[in-house]
């Protein structure tokens, strides 16, 4: 059923008992062509790729819990591209294209925002490094402004540039970037997915994976064994568990990040606003909701939970920031689980074992990357080889020493 | 009984008015009073505005869970949204406003949302705005944002002040009920120290609104008794107005104590509020249960409200809900509230319960048994209802309870799941262990004499563990009111609207509406419809929402479950959560031993990391930044210059295995530097990445003198306390940081030894006696230690000196008198900069993190002979590949171009692309030496293309030139100034 | 080695900021009372490996008192021993000459323990009175209350972003020790907190 | 979180920073052969779900590294070490 204003007025003359569901709760077929690990953004998308680009369309992806309930479901919804370096960004800016059309393409409204990211930066290294950055997104027609103190004062006067620890000197500017309604995201690849033949399959927690030959054959679930020709792990801050069920041992971490949200409040800030010294970024959403967040609690773990030096220090930032946060109520705090890789980049690659295919590793920044990695990941699965765009996210670049770090911590990803 | 103020009875002070507005409009009332009391008092019911529909709302309920009597408060920088009237304290002069409407609360065209209630229903959104695609965010966004939201919030600052506390205690007892004053009493007799702590302005919890009896007295009296027990005991502290807002590892709870928020404005020197992390190492929860409401036709219309608030304003603030009363019950506690309302005299028509068999007493007032109401009259105010079977009754304020949830919240925080019980018809809170437990009411023990009990057995059983005796006591004699439910979530035979989510506007159709739609597990259907999102985060509507849910999908409630219960559990300020760091104070200012002589020379300060660090000294008729920096560099060069190197990282390594220990850290050799020299070292990250440089020095056989760059110098010695703890523990060495001990500063220029000889002490500072990278403790100023090193970070003939920091400013005015007859300047890092540049010296823009030795071209200082940290991984086929950036010279090639940092480099006649790019320029500088622009670049493997022209991009600046790729070394590449 | 002519002065890093005088609420005797303990010896002696014991003799032996257990201070006459971390002491006197503290126990323990001088590099600060534990509890998660804390005990924390040295010196007694750089700002973030209860600073 | 120092006692974790995985050894060989447990050293990870013995710095206090057994599931400590000892003990194969 195509969602437009129409439908939704004939619908409501029969008390809207006649909506189709947007996906179905199939039972699991004995075999797919492609099974994929993970109900999240990127195994749905590439679910709706592979259907779609390659028309691949024998295909389930299994979520242990209900459909969306990992990262795609808890982000700070931020979209963006700029990066700055060479494996980071065309691909990230591909995504921001498929952004760009991605409603229209999968008929359902994700509220893709381009409202603007503004990066702020309050010393000269820091102007330099973002003047660096802007400019390898020119290099590539991407935009890019760098902003003095006047501008930044224009787009978001209520920022700190008076009493501040550490003034702002000026930011970088992505109008281009923005927010997407998260939840919608996962709802409108798994319904255009299942459109297109795909099996959504919820409450299916994978817990072994069968290989015979050096060859994958299927997978053990909760629901019992389902075979497959391929598979695809794209089960984000699980993925380490996953792939031990392959033998594999990854160069990848899961922390938790928190995320926040305060009360509803009439429109308070239009931008995407990241502070330069401390660990915040905040945007507002539809609903009203400031929706803000910072840096790792700093350990492992597997709890979708932190702790309160974290809070702290976020909010400390903050209001740092833009003191008028004082009075605003936080109203919700809650945390996901990172796949944080050793170099802050993602991996989308084929593995050692035939027919078993990997995408991990994306830290906090995986849901703007949600569009192109699912299309990469795709035609890295139907075709059996990498898209130039995904070319660089190779397992092996650790070891033979091909690091794409764009924050230059090393191989100590809690700093990531 | 004058308008809505009941005559006698509650806990107001009616000797005390107090004036207040409400949308500008004047009422009274009085101390003891919340705001919601004083507007109910003065018979005003309406009091916001829906989310959606900007349906007329009145308050639902009289504590923390209230949806839909939300205000903004106070003005200014102190103006806040979204207040809570029923927790709110009326103080003098309060001045509230109505949200979400325009342009009066009274006529609202919002409203009109509800003609096409019939479109809005969960989800549309997702369904529609997608056409044409450029509307979204020039038309329908805005709109919806606009729209969307409850108050709107100031983007002042916020004058008033904030604390943060730690607290610590044996027993930590949430809620001051019946339960949680019998758990505090048990443990403090034991001498436990125990902190009670509880939302309400009084302690208390129920006993201050109910009429319980209990030994023989008043439920009221019982607690004041134990109120002022506990006061009078030591170990036991008190706290009012506090919520516990958050339960985390380590048995550690957040909560937040609202000082001075009862107030117009806090007095001086007095917090607003005091956010406590309180570490206990056990914790009763007693905080009570919570009335759910019901769901049918106009449920949301002012004057419906919880039995048990209407109750609660009657009995604790004398203020009637109405004068014609209908109570609408499922279970025992609807006529509680009717016979206390007929007590203080207001008229209660009826009862209508929806259970068929119920025995409860009545006091006389009628009981229609089985019966419901399926709709409130809707409008401003309830005027009359409707029961199911279209009998009308009219009434001005109804009164509903749908039973009871237990408020398990916290205990829930760590991600345990509560659980479903039947006979109670409400989720109970999970086993969680013995450090955490529920009591009372929070514990689904609902009568009052199973609180007393449950509270003093769980306190005793608590701090038993703590080693600590309790007496056992029996609980004292009380009344007992009793306690049935039937479930009863929605009436289905409402015309109007019903609600789930007051705030948000669920109505009972969207939960079946998601569910055939595939959004049918809870959380999902929490998302596509919004219940229990809004600010009360479904305190009182959760239950009914996954009831109806669980009916549409063919499940049970316990199949069904909860969302997942979070932090907060009523939402916190930001400023909270900052308490004192805020503005100025973010972080704390680190200052160097020479910032009083700095400011009197009239340095411009810059922060780096948390240090002030002098930038420039501009004379009185410069003008801006370059005039000073060029006049610095060109002192330095030509004659002497001062510069305080203090935020340099310094660590005293020492013991017989020092330089062992150094040996391995560093890349280079360490072992068999000389005693009194220093030596430049270079650490590598164990992945083979530079991680750190700088100058150490060997003082004698067992002490080394290190000093690392400002920006790392705390991870430095983090790094060697893991290396040495972790790694080689077998290694006899000891390292302290002596950072702050020592104020550094480099002297600098042809005449730095003239000038230093004025006052150092026997030492001659020629060549011989005192050669390049020579290093020694001597004593200056007829006897003070110091410490002295011949190196030279500018390339000039200089020194850095180290003497202890309370003589910083004495020592830099006295080498500024010294060097008077040679034209000394002090410069800052900005010259500083220009000269390492100038030099080619590597720092901070090229230690980028991802560079190797070799790219730096330090490549040779790579020992072969011997283990160090990050060896092996620098050999890594990546990491020495041949196309890598290495660090180049670079000048604009027309010399009157300014070339930027942060520019990449293309080659000269290729297209800009990020895949064409061949590195990018890392620092810059204006060389007055040179009289041009030049920097240090990483260029593929540029140390093969030196004399090459490329292309600087700078297309962000929109600033396009080339430029000439030359030895980083721009200037006296032969050292003679150094050794001059 | 020349003698340090008079006019050399040490200037404590809050000499001019720690004014004093009553500030804060007047609420009759101020709650607390804050004082800049200057000139100081400080000197920080760790144990060499395996030398702890010979150590505690050597240190008994000079100083008669004994060397501190973990997370304790012991004292006598003008010296005293704070343990600060694993086998490492702060070693403080009052009223010595310029690096006397520092060479004397260079001397007395060579072969036993590695000193550096930290006179300058700290600041100590008294804070006493009624409320001294409550405006402490504003800063440090070290559970101050007498049956965990008291007299004779030393510790290392942090307190406002900032780490500090803290030591309890009598019933309502305590002194602290800063990072000189950071010893202003800390002055701020103390003074402040001290203001809702009145203080007094000597 | 609480971590009780063996030197400090019980702190919250706002006095620590964490480092990761305690039970990799850093390889004794700079034998080329020995890239991969070097590899396997540097990069690789086992981060299992559940108990995992993991450094922490006492940074806010005694500046003692501590090896932590911790639960990544439900962040309950179970026991807490000096570095120093573990390595030891780690050296003597002990661990
Ligand atoms: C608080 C927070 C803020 C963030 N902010 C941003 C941001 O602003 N911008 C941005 O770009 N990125 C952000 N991210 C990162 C982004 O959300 C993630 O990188 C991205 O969502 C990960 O991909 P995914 O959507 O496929 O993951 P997920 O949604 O986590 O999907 C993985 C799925 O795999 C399932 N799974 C795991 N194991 C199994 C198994 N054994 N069997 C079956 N299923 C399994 C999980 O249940 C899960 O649903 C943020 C993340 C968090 C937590
Ligand atoms: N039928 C009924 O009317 C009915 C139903 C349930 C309970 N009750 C009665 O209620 C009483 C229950 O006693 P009790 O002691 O268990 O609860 P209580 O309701 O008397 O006290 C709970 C207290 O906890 C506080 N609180 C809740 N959450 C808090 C938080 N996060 N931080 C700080 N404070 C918080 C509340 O402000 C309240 O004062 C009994 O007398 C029982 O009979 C009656
Ligand atoms: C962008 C965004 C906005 C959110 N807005 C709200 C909100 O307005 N109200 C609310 O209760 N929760 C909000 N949440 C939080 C969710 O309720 C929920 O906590 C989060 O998705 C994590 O799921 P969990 O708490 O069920 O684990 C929001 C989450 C996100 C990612
Ligand atoms: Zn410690």
């Amino acid at each position: 059923m195509r969602y437009s204003v129409f439908s939704l007025l004939k619908n409501s003359l029969s008390g809207h008992r006649n909506w189709a569901p947007a996906w179905r709760e199939p039972t699991p077929k004995k075999e797919y062509d492609v099974i994929i690990v993970g109900g999240g953004g990127h195994g749905l998308s590439t679910a709706y790729y592979l259907a779609k680009e390659h028309g691949i369309t024998n295909v389930a992806v299994l979520e242990k819990g209900w459909l969306g309930s990992g990262n795609i479901g808890r982000n700070t919804t931020i979209i963006r591209s700029n990066y700055l370096l060479l494996g980071n960004n065309p691909f990230y800016e591909w995504s921001l294209k498929l952004w760009e059309g991605l409603e229209q393409d999968f008929n359902f409204n994700a509220m893709v925002s381009q409202r603007g990211v503004l990066n702020l930066f309050h010393s000269d290294p820091q102007r330099d490094a973002y003047a660096r950055r802007g400019n390898a997104m020119r290099l590539d027609g991407v935009d890019s402004e760098l902003l003095d103190r006047e501008a930044v004062r224009e787009i978001a006067p209520f920022l700190s540039f008076d009493n501040a620890r550490f003034p702002i000197q000026g930011g970088l500017l992505q109008r281009r970037g923005g927010t997407v309604r998260h939840d919608a995201v996962a709802w409108g690849y798994a319904r255009g997915a299942d459109s297109r033949g795909v099996d959504i399959i919820q409450n299916c927690e994978v817990t072994g994976i069968r290989i015979e030959n050096g060859k994958v054959k299927g997978v053990e679930t909760s629901k019992g064994y389902i075979g497959c020709k391929k598979l695809g792990l794209a089960a984000a801050g699980n993925t380490s568990e996953v792939a031990a069920m392959a033998g594999m041992k990854l160069p990848i971490e899961s922390h938790v990040l928190q995320a926040f949200v305060s009360e509803g409040l009439k429109p308070y800030i239009d931008n995407v606003i990241t502070y330069g010294v401390g660990h915040f970024y905040v945007s507002q959403s539809d609903k009203g909701g400031l929706v803000f967040g910072g840096d790792l609690d700093g350990y492992n773990s597997y709890a979708r939970r932190g702790n309160m030096p974290t809070v702290e220090h976020v909010i400390e930032a903050g209001v740092a920031m833009i003191p008028g946060l004082a009075r605003i109520r936080v109203l919700r705090s809650w945390g996901g689980i990172m796949d944080m890789s050793m170099d802050g980049s993602p991996i989308i690659d084929k593995t050692h074992i035939d027919g078993l295919y990997l995408n991990c590793g994306w830290c906090y920044g995986g849901f703007k990357a949600t569009p192109a990695s699912g299309w990469c990941f795709a035609h890295t699965i139907a075709r059996n080889e990498a898209h130039k765009l995904n070319a660089p996210y190779r397992l092996d670049r650790f070891e033979r020493g091909y690091m794409i770090d764009e924050k230059g911590v090393g191989a100590t990803p809690n700093l990531h | 009984m004058a308008g809505f103020r009941l005559d006698k009875g509650g806990l107001i002070d009616r000797a005390t008015s107090l004036n207040f507005t409400f949308d500008g409009k004047s009422f009274t009332g009085h101390a003891g009073d919340t705001l919601a009391s004083a507007l109910i008092a003065n018979g005003v019911h309406l009091m916001g505005r829906s989310f959606k529909y900007h349906r007329p709302r009145g308050v639902i309920a009289s504590g923390a869970a209230e949806p839909n009597a939300l205000v903004e408060l106070r003005e200014g920088g102190r103006k806040e949204a979204n207040t809570r009237a029923t927790v709110i304290e009326l103080y003098d002069g309060l001045a509230a406003r109505s949200q979400n409407r325009w342009p009066s609360l009274n006529f609202d065209i919002g409203a009109i949302n509800s003609l096409a209630a019939s479109v809005f229903v969960a989800g549309f959104y997702y369904k529609t705005f997608m056409w044409p695609k450029s509307f979204w965010e020039k038309i329908y966004e805005p709109l919806i944002r606009r729209a969307a939201g409850l108050g709107a919030a100031t983007h002042e600052a916020d004058p008033d002040k904030y604390e943060k506390s730690y607290g610590h205690c044996d027993l930590l007892v949430i809620g001051s009920g019946p339960a949680g004053l019998s758990a505090a009493l048990t443990a403090a007799r034991a001498g436990a120290r125990v902190i009670l702590l509880d939302e309400g302005s009084r302690l208390g919890g129920s006993l201050l609104s109910e009429n319980e009896e209990i030994a023989g007295g008043s439920g009221y009296d019982w607690a004041q008794a134990a109120i002022a027990e506990l006061a009078s005991l030591a170990n036991v502290t008190l706290m009012p107005r506090t919520t516990a807002f958050g339960f985390y590892d380590g048995n550690v709870f957040g909560a937040l104590e609202r000082v001075n928020d009862h107030v117009l404005e806090p007095s001086p020197y007095e917090p607003r509020l005091r956010y406590w992390k309180i570490m206990a190492r056990k914790a009763v929860l007693a905080a009570g249960a919570e009335e759910r409401p019901i769901v049918f036709g106009g449920n949301d219309v002012p004057g419906v409200m919880l039995a048990s608030a209407m109750r609660t304003f009657a009995n604790r603030y004398a203020a009637a809900a109405g004068k014609s009363v209908v109570v609408f019950t499922s279970n025992d506690s609807g006529y509680r509230t009717a016979r206390d309302l007929k007590a203080k005299g207001v008229h209660v028509e009826v009862i209508v319960d929806s259970r068929k068999e119920a025995s409860a007493d009545a006091a006389g007032i009628p009981v229609l048994k089985g019966r419901t109401v399926a709709d409130a009259t809707p409008g401003k105010i309830v005027s009359g209802v409707e029961l199911s079977d279209h009998m009308h009754i009219a009434c001005d304020a109804l009164a509903m309870s749908g039973g009871w949830s237990p408020v398990v919240n916290l205990m829930c925080h760590k991600g345990a799941k509560p659980i479903w019980n039947d006979r109670l018809q409400a989720f109970l809170p999970p086993d969680i262990g013995s450090d955490f437990v529920a009591a009372g009411a929070a514990n689904g023990a609902m009568l009052l004499s199973e609180a007393l009990r449950e509270g003093a057995e769980k306190a005793s059983r608590a701090v038993g563990e703590l080693g600590f005796k309790t007496k056992k006591a029996a609980p004292p004699p009380c009344r007992d009111e009793a306690y049935a439910a039937q479930a009863l979530w929605w009436v289905k035979e409402s015309h109007g609207k019903a609600f789930v989510d007051y705030q948000n506007d669920v109505t009972p159709k969207d939960l079946p509406l998601a569910a055939r739609e595939g959004y049918s597990s809870i959380e999902l259907a929490k998302r596509y419809t919004t219940a229990g999102m809004a600010t009360d985060q479904g305190k009182l509507g959760n239950v009914n929402a996954i009831a109806i849910l669980a009916e549409a999908a063919g499940k049970s409630i316990a199949e069904i479950g909860t969302t997942t219960f979070r932090p907060f559990y009523t939402p916190v300020p930001f400023a909270a959560f900052v308490g004192p760091f805020t503005g100025h104070h973010f972080m704390p200012v680190r200052k160097t031993p020479l910032h009083d002589w700095a400011e009197e020379q009239g340095a411009v300060f810059v922060e780096t990391g948390l240090w002030l660090r002098s930038s420039w000294f501009p004379l009185p008729h410069e003008e801006g930044w370059l005039d000073p920096v060029i006049r610095e560099v060109n002192a330095a060069r030509q004659k002497v210059g001062l510069c305080d190197v203090s935020t340099l990282g310094k660590i005293d390594v020492q013991g017989p295995d020092a330089a062992e220990f150094l040996n391995r850290l560093y890349c280079n050799g360490f072992a068999q530097l000389d005693v009194g020299k220093a030596r430049y070292g270079l650490m590598l990250r164990e992945d083979g990445v530079v991680m750190d440089d700088g100058t150490t020095s060997r003082l004698a056989a067992d002490h080394f003198f290190m000093t690392t760059t400002t920006a790392n110098a705390a991870k430095i010695m983090t790094h060697m306390e893991f290396c040495h703890q972790a790694l080689w523990p077998e290694l006899d060495v000891q390292y302290v940081s002596v950072t702050e001990q020592w104020a550094q500063m480099a002297v600098a220029g042809p005449k730095a030894r003239p000038t230093l000889q004025k006052i150092v002490d026997d030492v001659v500072l020629g060549d011989e006696t005192f050669p390049y990278l020579a290093a020694k403790e001597i004593s200056i100023l007829g006897g003070i230690t110091a410490r002295l090193f011949r190196i030279s970070f500018s390339g000039e003939h200089a020194y850095e000196l180290s003497v202890p920091a309370d003589y910083g400013n004495l020592v830099a005015r006295a080498i500024m008198q010294a060097g008077e007859e040679f034209g000394i300047t002090p410069y800052g890092i900005e010259a500083l900069s220009v000269m390492r540049v100038e030099k080619g010296h590597v720092a901070g823009g090229e230690l980028n993190g991802t560079t190797t030795a070799a790219d730096l071209g330090l490549g040779r200082m790579m020992s072969t002979k011997k283990d160090y940290i990050g060896r092996m991984m620098a050999g890594r086929e990546g990491m020495v590949a041949k196309d890598r950036e290495a660090v180049v010279g670079i000048r604009p090639v027309d010399r009157a171009d300014r070339i930027r940092a942060g520019s990449h480099l293309l080659k000269k006649n290729d297209r800009p692309s990020l895949a064409n790019g061949q590195g990018y320029i890392t620092s810059v500088a204006y060389s007055p030496t040179l009289g041009t622009w030049l920097g240090l670049a990483l260029l593929k493997n540029g140390r093969e293309r030196h004399g090459e022209i490329v292309k600087v991009f700078d297309g962000i600046r929109n600033i396009h030139m080339y430029g000439e790729i030359c030895d980083p070394m721009h200037y006296d590449k032969e050292n003679k100034k150094l050794h001059a | 080695m020349p003698k340090v002519s008079s006019a050399v002065q040490r200037v404590s890093a809050l000499a001019d900021v720690a004014v004093q005088g009553r500030f804060g609420a007047d609420k009759g005797a101020p709650g607390v009372t804050l004082s800049v303990r200057h000139p100081m010896s400080i000197v920080t002696v760790i144990a060499r490996k395996g030398r702890s014991d010979d150590l505690g003799k050597a240190i008994e032996a000079a100083y008669k008192c004994s060397l501190p257990a973990v997370g304790a201070s012991t004292g006598k006459g003008a010296i005293s021993f704070h343990w600060c971390g694993a086998e490492q002491y702060y070693a403080i006197a009052e009223g010595k000459a310029e690096g006397e503290l520092y060479r004397d126990l260079k001397a007395r323990l060579e072969g036993l323990a590695s000193c550096s001088d930290q006179s300058h590099g700290r600041v100590i600060l008294r804070v006493s009175g009624p409320k001294a534990r409550t405006l402490l509890a504003k800063g440090t998660p070290i559970d101050l209350h007498p049956a965990a804390f008291g007299p004779g005990k030393s510790a290392v924390t942090q307190m406002a972003h900032v780490g500090v040295h803290l030591v309890q010196t009598g019933k309502d007694e305590f002194e602290l020790s800063v990072f000189r750089g950071f010893s202003e700002s800390f002055w701020e973030w103390l003074t402040e907190q001290s203001e809702e209860y009145g203080y007094q600073v000597l | 979180m609480l971590i009780n120092c063996p030197y400090c006692g019980p702190r919250p974790s706002e006095e620590f920073t964490q480092l990761g995985d305690a039970t990799v050894q850093r390889p004794a060989s700079n034998d080329p052969k020995t890239m991969d447990q070097w590899f396997d050293y540097v990069y690789l990870r086992d981060n299992p779900k559940g108990r995992f013995k993991e450094y922490w710095h006492h940074g806010g206090g005694c500046r003692s590294w501590l090896v932590v057994e911790r639960d990544t599931q439900t962040h309950e400590i179970f026991g807490v070490t000096t570095a120093r000892d573990f390595a030891q003990d780690q050296k003597k194969g002990k661990v």
